[in-house]
């Protein structure tokens, strides 16, 4: 019961970060769009581990860990490019494609 | 227990209305501090989940790092975007495209085999050979180690990343302006008590990890947290990038890792294999050696590119 | 005494939501900055503490209970500090503007 | 016992989190950072009701980290606000 809750709610937050990350035009706020989207697909992961019995399946609950640490790293060298580019150009987006 | 039940549905409420929010809300600063809410609502549903080594990890990285590394900057970057975003017409069209996706994904979860598959049985079975209590850290360190070998590598691109930013006169300079704050106020106060405590909470969270729930990732984000903190009061300096005793810190975890794994080779005949009666040992050794690269890779990464010449 | 134990853990937490309700209406509804602040880390400080007397006496042991106490005295550290720090950030904020602080 | 207890995490976690509205409110910057203080302590007590109800001890640590990094994000965000980005928070 409680891994389907949150099962579903991992789903909407994919929905909901992806929705960030397309329409949001900010390159921060498409940072923060995307960690939501991925925290959304690691909650998924962490339902599956959970129906595997009390304490959940290790497997995965490393893997969501290894995940969360390497989207951190990646954040933080996605802010360090939002720097750059605002130190730059004196903006926080990237150049609209062409056309 | 009924009264879960309902603390469940408190908690996905909320954790979905502060997702909406952080996407939603006009103001970017707003949005940040919605993000950081949200890295502390959603350990609280990995305890939910019965993943309190996840939730432990959460904590050290949605709410401590994660804030430390986007609430810095907010006041640098809070120029509005230019391009106008899509239209009326067009963004209700993408939202319906990512509710679809969200459908897709809960009838994924609605449909999940029943009994579920699970990995318990062959973690039980194998772990004894590793001499550890807390089976996150034996997939982590034993049963998966090749991924945990190569995330270690992957933090040390990500730095390699942030640090080429910088331009050419400032290349291996230090990161970031050198932080100050008077030596009697608050900031330096809240500077020399803290940092003690963190390294202790730090080496406890490490030292508990081989029976239950902690470990080096664990560990590392809190020391790295820690460091910060003592840096961002002004008690300590970022070091330049171009420091060897630095660089040595960063690749010992990797170092150390791939020699045991590679003598594992000779010994246990597998790469990254244990002899069953050491294991425990070269485990704790690894570990420990990871958790000082881990704890100084994360903080420099947040940290940044360097900004001052060497 | 199992009762009495009971009793005590029910009244404390019970108290320690009040303060929490109490410091949530406050950051509601009080009119500025600073006076919202206050009403908040004096009563998240007392909810926090109220949770954690009531739970005490359910540790398995000293240690647990010493803990308790541990995780308690550091959000107070955090508070008084961020109180302080928040406070002087707002202060500078809002300076000259309607309902803030003379420049 | 442990249902009272769940009860009473789920109360604080509701009120907490109504608190977050703040956030969206403002006005100034420093009214979004303290709502997020308050959800903060909030998830701490949680966490400890639940550590308790759910006979998970563990779930303690989890909140002693929260404990021990509850200001650093509030300390980030006033080093941000000073002047120069790294200046002195309490000039």
């Amino acid at each position: 019961m409680t891994a389907t809750l949150y099962g579903l709610t991992g789903a909407a937050l994919v929905g909901i970060g992806l929705y960030g990350l397309i329409v949001r035009r900010h390159a921060l706020r498409r940072l923060l769009a995307f960690n939501l989207l991925g925290s959304g697909v690691f909650l998924l992961f962490g339902a599956v581990a959970e129906r595997a019995g009390p304490g959940g399946d290790p497997v995965p609950h490393a893997m969501i860990i290894t995940g969360i640490v390497v989207a951190l790293a990646a954040t933080a060298l996605g802010v360090a490019l939002v720097l750059h580019l605002a130190r730059e150009t004196g903006r926080a987006e990237p150049d609209p494609p062409e056309g | 227990m009924t009264a879960l039940w309902l603390l469940d549905l408190c908690l996905v409420a909320v954790i979905l209305a502060v997702a909406l929010s952080a996407v939603a809300a006009r103001d970017l600063f707003a949005a940040t501090v919605f993000f950081v809410a949200y890295g502390l609502l959603i350990a609280l549903a990995w305890v939910r989940l019965d993943a309190v080594d996840v939730a432990l990890a959460e904590a050290a990285i949605g709410a401590g790092l994660t804030g430390v590394l986007l609430l810095g900057v907010t006041a640098r970057v809070h120029m509005e975007a230019r391009t106008p975003g899509p239209g009326r017409g067009m963004r209700l069209a993408i939202g319906a495209g990512c509710a679809a996706v969200s459908v897709a994904l809960a009838a994924a979860v609605l449909s999940l085999p029943v009994p579920a598959p699970s990995l318990v049985p062959a973690v039980e079975a194998a772990i004894p050979a590793t001499g550890l209590g807390n089976p996150v850290t034996a997939v982590l360190l034993a049963f998966r180690g090749y991924d945990t070998l190569l995330e270690t590598l992957v933090l040390l691109l990500a730095l390699l990343g942030v640090w080429s930013l910088a331009p050419d006169r400032l290349w291996g300079g230090r990161p970031g302006l050198r932080h100050r704050a008077r030596p009697e106020g608050t900031l330096a106060w809240l500077g020399r008590l803290l940092p003690p405590i963190g390294l202790l909470v730090g080496v406890y969270v490490f030292w508990i990890g081989s029976d239950q729930p902690g470990g080096a990732f664990q560990a590392g984000t809190i020391l790295a947290a820690v460091w910060l903190l003592a840096i961002m009061a002004g008690l300590s300096d970022a070091p330049p990038v171009r420091s060897l005793a630095l660089r040595l810190v960063l690749v010992a975890g990797p170092v150390v890792f791939l020699g045991i794994g590679t003598a594992g080779l000779f010994v246990a005949g597998a790469f990254l294999g244990y002899p069953p009666a050491a294991a425990k040992t070269l485990i704790v050794t690894v570990e420990a050696a990871l958790t000082l690269s881990i704890a100084a890779t994360l903080a420099l990464l947040v940290a940044g590119a360097p900004e001052r010449a060497p | 005494m199992r009762l009495a134990l009971d009793l005590f853990t029910i009244l404390c937490v019970s108290a320690g939501g009040v303060f929490f309700l109490a410091a949530t209406i406050g950051m509601l509804r009080f009119p500025d900055t600073l006076t919202r602040l206050h009403a908040l880390t004096k009563a998240d400080n007392l909810g926090l503490g109220l949770v954690v007397l009531g739970l005490l006496p359910r540790m398995e042991g000293v240690a647990e209970a010493l803990k308790l106490v541990g995780i308690w005295l550091l959000a107070l550290l955090a508070a008084a500090t961020v109180a302080q720090l928040v406070a002087r950030a707002a202060l500078r904020e809002t300076a000259g503007q309607p309902g803030g602080p003379p420049r | 016992m442990a249902e009272f207890l769940v009860v009473a995490a789920a109360f604080v976690l509701l009120t907490v989190g109504a608190g977050l509205v703040r956030i969206l409110h403002g006005p100034a910057e420093a009214d979004r950072m303290m709502a997020a203080q308050l959800l903060g302590s909030g998830g701490i007590a949680v966490l400890l009701l639940l550590a308790v109800a759910m006979e998970r001890p563990a779930a303690v640590d989890v909140a002693l980290v929260l404990a021990l990094l509850a200001a650093f994000a509030a300390v980030a965000f006033v080093k941000g606000r000073s002047p120069s980005g790294a200046g002195d928070p309490e000039a």
